[in-house]
C-alpha cells in the first residue's frame, strides 16, 4: 500500500517534471526539473530494491552530471536570461513525432510483453554479491566491461579537457 | 575468478600497452625528446600491427562476453593498417603550429577509439558491445572538433556528438527491449531466443539504426557530409574508413549471430536501405563542389555496396565483405591522403581547385586517378574485383534486381568519379595548385596505397586467405 | 610458343617506362621507344602467325594452344579467374591486325603529333592501349577478356581526351567511356549469369559445344526467351556497345574529336571490332545454344549498316563520314556472323566476317591516316575547306583512292573479296537481306566517293598557305597500308580462319560479285556526276532560257530533275531526318539521362539543411517507419 | 470505482506502469531534442532519454529475470556512459560557445549543402 503511494507520487514527479524540463523557458529551471526527475528515478530504484543503483544514480547524476550542467549554464548564459523560443512549426512536428513514437512503442510493448509480472522478492541485494558479480570473470559477471569502461572514461576525460582548455 | 584468462586478449592488451606508453611519454617527456614523439608513435603502432597480424585459435573468455575468431585478426589488421596510414598522412598537419600542442591527445584519442572498435568487434555481450561502440564514438567527437579554433571543426564536433548520442539513445532503448523479451544479453543465448515477435522486431530496428548511423546509410546519413566537411581531413578519412569499416563488419556478425532467426526481416530492411543509400548518395555526389562533401557521399554509396556482402549472409558474403573493406580502405585513403596534403598546404578543397592538378603535381594526380578508378570499380584495379565478388555473393543468394540496381549505379558513380579525373587531367586552370613537395611519411603512405590497389587486384592470395576463414564469426 | 607472352609484356613495360619518366625525356626518345617496342611486338606477332599457320594443322584442322596460363583469382573451388594466352586462328589473325595497325599509328604519330604538349604521355597511352587490346585478343576466358575489355575502355578514354584543351574532346571521351561502360554492365551481368550456371569462364569449355556445360540453364526462361538466349544477348550488348551498334553508336562520331591517329587505331581497326571479335569468339555458344540471338545480331547489324550509311551521306566533317562508315562496315561484319552456320560451306559467313574485319582494318586505318594527312595539310576537318587537293597531296590522294575503291568493293582491291563473301553468305541466308546489303554496299560506294571528290576534286578552296604533302614518316604507313589493301584480297583466307578450323576454299560467286560490282560502279558514277566538279546547274538554267538550245536544256532538265530527286528529296526527306533522329532522339535520350539525374540531384538538396535537429527528426521518423513496416507487413 | 482504486493500491505494482513512466520520460527527451534551440537544453533532453533506459533495464531485471543481474549492471554502466557523453558534450558545447558566442543550435548551419543554382552545376559539369 505505502509502496504504491510512493510509486505513484514518484511517477507523477517523473512524468510532470520530464515534460516541464523540456518545455521550460529558462535553462536553470530546466536543469532543476531534470534534477527532480533524476532523483525520482533514484527513488524508483529504491522501490525496486536496488539500493546500490539508487546510490550511484544519486551520486553520479545529482552529484556529477548536474554540477557539469550548472557550470555550463553559468558559463554560457547571462543570469536570468531566457532562451529564444522555438518556432511553432518545429514544436508541432516534434510533438507529433514524439507522441506518435510513444504511442507506437507503448502499444507494441504493452500488448506484447505478455508475461505475468510480479515481484519475486523485494529483498535487498547484498553488496557482497554485487561486488562478486562485478569482479567475476565467469558468465553473468562483469569484470570485463568494468575494465574496458575505464578506457572510455579516460579517453573522455582527455578529450573533454583537450576541447575545453583554453589556448595556452 | 580466472583473471589470467584476460591475457588471451592479445590484440587489445598490446594496443593498450601502446596507448599507455604514448600517454606516459607525452606527459613526462621533455620538450626535446618530444620531437621524436610522432616517429615513436608510428613505430610502436607498426610493431603492434605486425605482432597481431597472424590469426590464432578461436577462444572465448568471461563466460562468452569476449569472443575471438581468426577472421577478427584480419579485420583488426585492416583497421590497424588504415589507422597506420592515417598516422602517416597526418604528420604534417599535426606538426602545424595549431595542433602541435595536441598531438599527444591526437594519438591517444585515435588509439582509444580504435580500442573501442576492437572491443565492439570481439564483444559477445551487448554491454561490452555498447561500451565498445561508445568508446569508438564519444572520443571521436573530440577528434572531429580537434581544430577547435575553427568554426567548422567545432560545429562538426557538436553535430557529431549530438547525432551520435541520439543514435545511441535509440540503440540502448532497443537493447533494453531485447533484454525485456529474452532476459539475457549474451549473443550466444540470444540467437535461440529471438524469433521475430513484434516487440523484438521493434527492438531490433531501434537497436540497428544505431549501427546504420555509424555506417552512415541513408536515411541515417544526414550528419555525414557536414561532419566530413568540418572535421580535420585526416579525421574524416578515419571516420570514413576505419570507423565505418568496423561498424559494417559488426553489423554482419550481429545479423548472423544474434538476429539469425529474423533473416527475412533484416534482409528486407537492408534491401530497401541499400537501394536508397546507393542511389541517393550518388545523386548527391554528382552536384558536390567541396571535395570532402563529395567523398562523404561517395563513401555513403560505398557503404551501400558493402552491405551487399551483408545481405547475402553467407560465407562468400563475409569474405567478399572483408575483401571489399580492404580494397575500399586503400583506395579511399589514397584519395584522402592527396586531399589532405593539398588542403594542408594550400587550403584548397573545392573540386574546381583540382583543375589542371596534373600539370603541377603529376604524381599526386596519378595516385588519385588510380584510386578513383579503383573506387569506381574499373578493372584491373582492385576495386573491380572487390565489387565483382560482393556482387556475386549477393547474386548467388538471388538478389538479382538489387544487383542490377547496384550495377546501374556504378555507372552513375563512374560519372562523378570521372568529374574529378577530368578536373585533374583535362581541365585548364589559371591558378593551379602549386607544386607540392610532400613529406616522407605521406609519400610512404601513398606508395603503400598505390601498391596495394595494384597488387590486391593482381594476386589472389589475399582473397584466398580471407576466404579460407570463411564463416569465422 | 612461350615467347607470345612478350607480346603482352613489352607494351606494358613501354607504358610503365614512358608513363613514369613523364617529361624527363625528349619527345623524340619517347616516341622512338614506343615505336621500337611496337615494332618488336609486330615482328613477334608475324612470327607467331607464320609458325602457327604453317605448323598447327597436322590433320588439316587448326589446333588451339595455350602457351601460358596462370590462376589469377580464385573465387570458389570451381570458379576461378585465369590469366593466359590463347592461340587459335582468330586470335592470331587479330594479333597481326592489331600490331600492324598499332605500329603504323606509332610511326605516323611521330610526325603527326610532333610538338603537341604531352607527347610522351600520348605514347604511354598508345602503349597502354595496345597492351590492353592485345590482352583482349588473346584472352583464354571470358573474364580475362572482360578485364582487358574495360582496360581498353580506360585507355581509349585517356586517348580520346588527349586534346584536353578542346572541351568537345573531353566531353566526347567521357561520353565514349560512360556509354561503353553502360553496355559493359550488361556484359558483366551476362558473365555473372553464365558463370553462375556453367561454373566456368573458359572459352575452351564454353566453345566445346558440349550441352552438359549448359545443363544448368536447361528449361529456364524469362519473358518467353530461354535463359541462354538472355545470357548471350546480354553479352552481345557489351559487344554492341564497343562496336557501336545501334543505338549505342552515338559515342563513335563524337569520339572523332580525339587525335586522328587515335581514331585510326581505336575507331577503325581495334576497339570497335572488339564486339565482332567477342561474338566470333563465342560463336559456337551462340550457334548451338542461342540461335535466335545470333539471328538478332544479323538484323541489328544490317539495320545499323543501313542507318549509318544513310547518315554518312549527309556529313561534312570528313572524320565523321569515316566514323559512320566504320559503324556501317561493322554492321556488315555482324551480319556475316549472324547469318553464318557451323563448319565447311555453312561457316562461310563467319569466315567472311573475319576476312572483312581484316581487310577493313587495313583500309579503314589507311582512310583515317589519309584523312589525318589531309587535316595536317589544311588544318580543318570540314569538307568545304578542302577541294582540289590532289595536286598538292599526290601520295595521300592515290592511297586514299585505293582505300575508297577497296571499301566500295571494286576488284581487285581487298574490300571486294571480303565484302563479296559476306554478300554471298547473306544471300544464302535470306535473299532480301542480301539485296538490302548490296544496296548498302552501293550507298557505301556513293558516300565514300562523295568524300573523295569533296577532298581531292571539286572547286579549289583558297588556302592561306599552300597545302603541302605530309612528311615521310606519315607517308610510309599510308603506302604500306595501301599495298596491303591492294594485295590482301588474294590471301586465301579460308585456309586460315574458319569456325571449325578446317580448310575452306573460297570461290567467288560470280552472280553476286558482278551485281555488287555493278551497283558499286553505278554509285560511283552518280557520285562522280554530282561531286566531281562544282555544280553550277542553276546558273546554267538561267543562261539557257533560249529556245534554240531546247535540246541542250532538255538534257539539262534531266540532270536538274535528277539533282532535284537526289539532293532535295532523298537527302532532305530521308537522310536528313535520319541524321536528325540520330542526333536528337538517340543521342538526346542518352543525354537526357544525365540531365534527369542532375535535375533530380538538384531537387533533393533540401534534405541536407545543416540543421542537426532536422537530421534527428528524419532519423527517428525513418526508424519508426521501418519498425512499423516490418511489424505490420 | 472503488474496485479500481483498490486494485491500484494492492498487489504488486504492474510492470506496465514502470514502462509507461519510462516511455513518457524517453519521449519527452525526444521532444526536447527535436524542438529546443539551446544546445544545453538538448543535452538535458539526452539525459532524460538515457535515464529512461536505465529504468527499463532495472525493471525488467527485477520483474522478469531476477535470476541474475544483467539489467542491473547494464543500468549501472549506462549511467557511467551517459556521464562520459555529458562531459564530452558539454566540453564541445563550451567550445561552440567560444566560437559562436552563443549556444543556439540554429547558428550551427555553416556546414550544409551549398545553395547552388543551376549555373554552378553547369559550370562543374560543363
Amino acid at each position: 500500500m505505502e509502496v504504491h503511494i510512493v510509486f505513484y507520487i514518484l511517477s507523477l514527479i517523473i512524468a510532470v517534471f520530464s515534460v516541464m524540463a523540456v518545455t521550460s523557458g529558462r535553462l536553470i529551471r530546466s536543469a532543476t526539473y531534470l534534477l527532480f526527475v533524476l532523483l525520482a528515478t533514484a527513488g524508483l530504484y529504491l522501490i525496486l530494491g536496488y539500493q546500490y543503483l539508487f546510490a550511484v544514480q544519486t551520486a553520479v547524476y545529482a552529484g556529477g552530471i548536474m554540477v557539469l550542467f550548472i557550470f555550463a549554464i553559468l558559463l554560457t548564459q547571462r543570469p536570468g536570461g531566457r532562451i529564444t523560443p522555438e518556432s511553432v512549426k518545429q514544436r508541432v512536428f516534434a510533438i507529433i513525432l514524439s507522441v506518435a513514437g510513444a504511442f507506437f512503442s507503448g502499444f507494441i510493448i504493452i500488448s506484447n510483453i505478455g508475461r505475468v509480472s510480479h515481484l519475486v522478492d523485494m529483498k535487498e541485494i547484498d553488496s557482497r554479491h554485487i561486488g562478486m558479480t562485478l569482479m567475476g570473470t565467469g558468465k553473468f559477471q562483469y569484470l570485463m566491461p568494468f575494465e574496458v569502461i575505464s578506457v572510455l572514461l579516460l579517453a573522455c576525460i582527455v578529450g573533454a579537457i583537450m576541447i575545453a582548455r583554453k589556448r595556452s | 575468478m580466472n583473471y589470467s584468462s584476460f591475457l588471451q586478449m592479445q590484440e587489445e592488451l598490446s594496443l593498450l600497452v601502446v596507448i599507455v606508453i604514448l600517454l606516459i611519454y607525452d606527459i613526462f617527456a621533455g620538450e626535446k625528446s618530444l620531437r621524436f614523439f610522432q616517429p615513436v608513435a608510428i613505430v610502436l603502432f607498426s610493431i603492434h600491427t605486425i605482432l597481431n597480424c597472424i590469426p590464432h585459435h578461436p577462444f572465448e573468455i568471461a563466460g562468452g562476453m569476449y569472443h575471438y575468431v581468426p577472421m577478427l585478426t584480419y579485420v583488426k589488421t585492416i583497421l590497424n593498417l588504415g589507422t597506420l596510414i592515417i598516422f602517416l598522412q597526418s604528420q604534417h598537419w599535426l606538426n602545424g603550429e595549431e595542433s602541435i600542442n595536441r598531438r599527444g591527445e591526437f594519438y591517444f584519442l585515435t588509439l582509444s577509439t580504435l580500442f573501442g572498435m576492437y572491443i565492439m568487434l570481439s564483444a559477445g555481450h551487448f554491454l561490452l558491445f555498447i561500451i565498445g561502440i561508445e568508446t569508438a564514438s564519444i572520443p571521436m567527437a573530440t577528434l572531429v572538433a580537434f581544430n577547435k579554433y575553427t568554426h567548422k571543426s567545432a560545429e562538426a564536433g557538436a553535430k557529431y556528438i549530438l547525432s551520435s548520442v541520439f543514435a545511441s539513445g535509440l540503440s540502448l532503448f532497443g537493447i533494453s527491449m531485447i533484454y525485456g523479451t529474452t532476459g539475457t544479453l549474451y549473443f550466444d543465448d540470444l540467437s535461440g531466443l529471438l524469433n521475430g515477435t513484434p516487440i523484438e522486431l521493434m527492438a531490433f530496428v531501434f537497436f540497428v539504426v544505431g549501427l546504420f548511423f555509424k555506417i552512415s546509410l541513408v536515411p541515417f546519413h544526414l550528419w555525414t557530409p557536414d561532419v566530413y566537411e568540418g572535421a580535420p581531413t585526416n579525421i574524416t578519412s578515419y571516420l570514413s574508413v576505419v570507423s565505418k569499416g568496423s561498424a559494417v563488419f559488426v553489423l554482419f556478425t550481429l545479423f548472423i549471430k544474434v538476429f539469425g532467426n529474423m533473416i527475412d526481416q533484416w534482409q528486407a530492411i537492408l534491401y530497401g536501405i541499400i537501394i536508397i543509400s546507393i542511389t541517393l548518395a550518388n545523386l548527391f555526389a554528382i552536384r558536390q563542389q567541396n571535395m570532402k562533401r563529395f567523398l562523404a557521399f561517395s563513401s555513403i554509396s560505398q557503404a551501400g555496396y558493402l552491405l551487399l556482402g551483408v545481405i547475402s549472409g553467407s560465407a562468400t558474403g563475409m569474405s567478399s565483405l572483408v575483401y571489399y573493406l580492404l580494397v575500399y580502405m586503400f583506395s579511399n585513403l589514397a584519395i584522402f591522403g592527396v586531399v589532405s596534403v593539398i588542403e594542408d598546404r594550400t587550403g584548397k578543397i573545392n573540386i574546381r581547385d583540382y583543375n589542371a592538378l596534373y600539370s603541377t603535381n603529376p604524381k599526386l594526380s596519378m595516385v588519385m586517378a588510380l584510386a578513383l578508378f579503383s573506387l569506381a570499380g574499373i578493372p584491373p584495379f582492385a576495386g573491380f574485383f572487390s565489387k565483382f565478388f560482393i556482387f556475386s555473393a549477393a547474386f548467388q543468394k538471388g538478389f538479382y534486381i538489387l544487383v542490377l540496381i547496384a550495377l546501374i549505379n556504378t555507372i552513375v558513380s563512374l560519372y562523378y568519379y570521372l568529374l574529378v579525373v577530368r578536373a585533374m587531367f583535362f581541365n585548364t586552370n589559371d591558378h593551379p595548385v602549386e607544386s607540392i613537395k610532400s613529406d616522407v611519411s605521406l609519400k610512404i603512405s601513398l606508395i603503400i596505397c598505390t601498391v596495394a590497389i595494384l597488387l590486391i587486384g593482381g594476386f589472389s592470395v589475399v582473397y584466398q586467405q580471407i576466404a579460407l576463414l570463411g564463416f569465422g564469426i | 610458343m612461350q615467347y607470345t607472352l612478350l607480346i603482352l609484356v613489352l607494351p606494358l613495360l613501354a607504358f610503365v617506362v614512358l608513363g613514369l619518366v613523364d617529361s624527363r625525356w625528349k619527345a623524340r626518345t619517347a616516341g622512338t621507344i614506343g615505336t621500337t617496342v611496337m615494332g618488336i611486338v609486330a615482328i613477334l606477332a608475324y612470327y607467331t602467325a607464320w609458325s602457327y599457320f604453317t605448323t598447327a594443322n597436322p590433320g588439316g584442322v587448326y589446333q588451339k594452344f595455350i602457351p601460358f596460363q596462370m590462376e589469377w583469382m580464385k573465387f570458389s573451388d570451381q570458379l576461378h579467374i585465369d590469366l593466359g594466352i590463347l592461340i587459335d586462328p582468330i586470335s592470331v589473325m587479330m594479333l597481326v591486325v592489331v600490331s600492324t595497325v598499332s605500329l603504323m599509328v606509332h610511326i605516323y604519330s611521330l610526325r603527326y603529333m610532333e610538338g603537341e604538349k604531352g607527347f610522351e604521355r600520348y605514347y604511354a597511352f598508345l602503349s597502354l592501349f595496345s597492351f590492353s587490346m592485345l590482352g583482349l585478343v588473346v584472352a583464354t576466358n571470358i573474364f580475362q577478356m572482360y578485364i582487358f575489355w574495360e582496360l581498353v575502355g580506360v585507355s581509349s578514354y585517356l586517348l580520346i581526351g588527349f586534346y584536353y584543351t578542346k572541351p568537345e574532346a573531353v566531353a566526347a571521351s567521357k561520353k565514349a567511356f560512360i556509354i561503353t561502360r553502360f553496355a559493359d554492365l550488361f556484359f558483366l551481368i551476362g558473365i555473372f549469369l553464365l558463370s553462375y550456371y556453367t561454373r566456368t569462364f573458359d572459352f575452351d569449355v564454353l566453345n566445346s559445344g558440349n550441352a552438359t556445360v549448359f545443363a544448368g540453364t536447361a528449361g529456364l526462361s524469362f519473358l518467353g526467351l530461354s535463359l541462354m538466349n538472355w545470357i548471350m544477348a546480354l553479352i552481345f550488348i557489351g559487344g554492341a556497345g564497343k562496336s557501336a551498334m545501334f543505338p549505342m553508336h552515338i559515342w563513335l562520331p563524337d569520339a572523332m574529336e580525339g587525335p586522328t591517329p587515335v581514331s585510326a587505331l581505336i575507331h577503325a581497326a581495334t576497339m570497335v571490332v572488339a564486339g565482332v571479335y567477342l561474338v566470333a569468339r563465342l560463336f559456337p555458344v551462340y550457334y548451338f545454344f542461342a540461335p535466335e540471338v545470333l539471328h538478332g545480331i544479323a538484323y541489328i547489324g544490317i539495320f545499323t549498316a543501313l542507318f549509318s550509311a544513310v547518315i554518312a551521306c549527309t556529313q561534312t566533317d570528313i572524320k565523321r563520314v569515316l566514323a559512320y562508315s566504320t559503324i556501317s562496315q561493322i554492321g556488315f561484319m555482324m551480319v556475316g556472323l549472324g547469318v553464318s552456320g557451323m563448319g565447311g560451306h555453312h561457316g562461310l559467313g563467319y569466315m567472311a566476317s573475319m576476312f572483312h574485319l581484316f581487310t577493313h582494318a587495313m583500309f579503314k586505318a589507311l582512310l583515317f591516316l589519309g584523312a589525318g594527312s589531309v587535316i595536317h595539310a589544311v588544318h580543318s576537318n570540314e569538307m568545304n575547306k578542302m577541294g582540289g587537293l590532289r595536286k598538292y597531296l599526290p601520295v595521300t590522294h592515290i592511297t586514299f583512292l585505293i582505300a575508297c575503291l577497296a571499301i566500295a568493293g571494286i576488284p581487285p582491291f581487298s574490300g571486294f573479296f571480303s565484302k563479296d563473301e559476306i554478300l554471298s553468305a547473306a544471300f544464302e541466308f535470306n535473299p532480301y537481306l542480301g539485296s538490302l546489303l548490296i544496296f548498302i554496299a552501293g550507298l557505301t560506294a556513293f558516300y565514300m566517293f562523295r568524300l573523295y571528290y569533296g577532298i581531292f576534286w571539286t572547286k579549289e578552296y583558297k588556302h592561306e598557305h599552300i597545302p603541302h604533302e605530309s612528311p615521310l614518316a606519315m607517308l610510309l604507313p599510308l603506302i604500306f597500308l595501301a599495298l596491303v589493301t591492294v594485295f590482301a584480297g588474294f590471301i586465301p583466307f579460308g585456309k586460315f580462319v574458319t569456325n571449325d578450323g578446317a580448310d575452306y576454299h573460297i570461290h567467288i560467286d560470280l552472280v553476286t560479285a558482278s551485281v555488287s560490282v555493278a551497283v558499286a560502279a553505278v554509285a560511283i558514277a552518280i557520285s562522280t556526276i554530282m561531286y566531281r566538279k562544282e555544280n553550277k546547274i542553276s546558273d546554267r538554267i538561267v543562261s539557257s532560257f533560249s529556245v534554240f538550245f531546247k535540246i541542250v536544256v532538255h538534257k539539262f532538265y534531266i540532270d536538274e530533275l535528277y539533282m532535284f530527286i537526289t539532293k532535295k528529296i532523298v537527302f532532305r526527306l530521308i537522310s536528313a531526318p535520319i541524321a536528325w533522329f540520330d542526333r536528337t532522339l538517340v543521342n538526346g535520350t542518352i543525354n537526357s539521362f544525365a540531365t534527369v539525374t542532375q535535375w533530380t540531384s538538384l531537387q533533393i538538396k533540401g534534405i541536407q539543411t545543416g540543421r542537426v535537429q532536422q537530421y534527428a527528426f528524419v532519423f527517428l521518423l525513418s526508424t519508426l517507419l521501418i519498425a512499423a513496416l516490418i511489424i505490420f507487413i | 470505482m472503488g474496485e479500481f482504486f483498490s486494485k491500484l493500491f494492492s498487489g504488486t505494482i504492474p510492470l506496465e506502469a514502470y514502462i509507461v513512466v519510462s516511455l513518457i520520460m524517453f519521449f519527452s527527451g525526444i521532444y526536447g531534442f527535436l524542438s529546443r534551440k539551446s544546445l544545453l537544453m538538448i543535452l538535458i533532453s539526452i539525459e532524460l532519454i538515457l535515464n529512461s533506459i536505465d529504468i527499463n533495464f532495472a525493471v525488467f531485471n527485477r520483474y522478469l529475470y531476477p535470476g541474475n543481474m544483467e539489467g542491473f549492471f547494464f543500468a549501472l554502466f549506462t549511467i557511467a556512459i551517459s556521464a562520459c557523453e555529458t562531459a564530452v558534450a558539454i566540453a564541445i558545447v563550451i567550445n561552440i560557445y567560444r566560437n559562436l558566442n552563443n549556444v543556439e543550435v540554429d547558428s550551427m548551419t555553416e556546414l550544409r549543402e551549398p545553395s547552388a543554382n543551376e549555373t554552378e552545376i553547369k559550370e562543374v559539369n560543363e
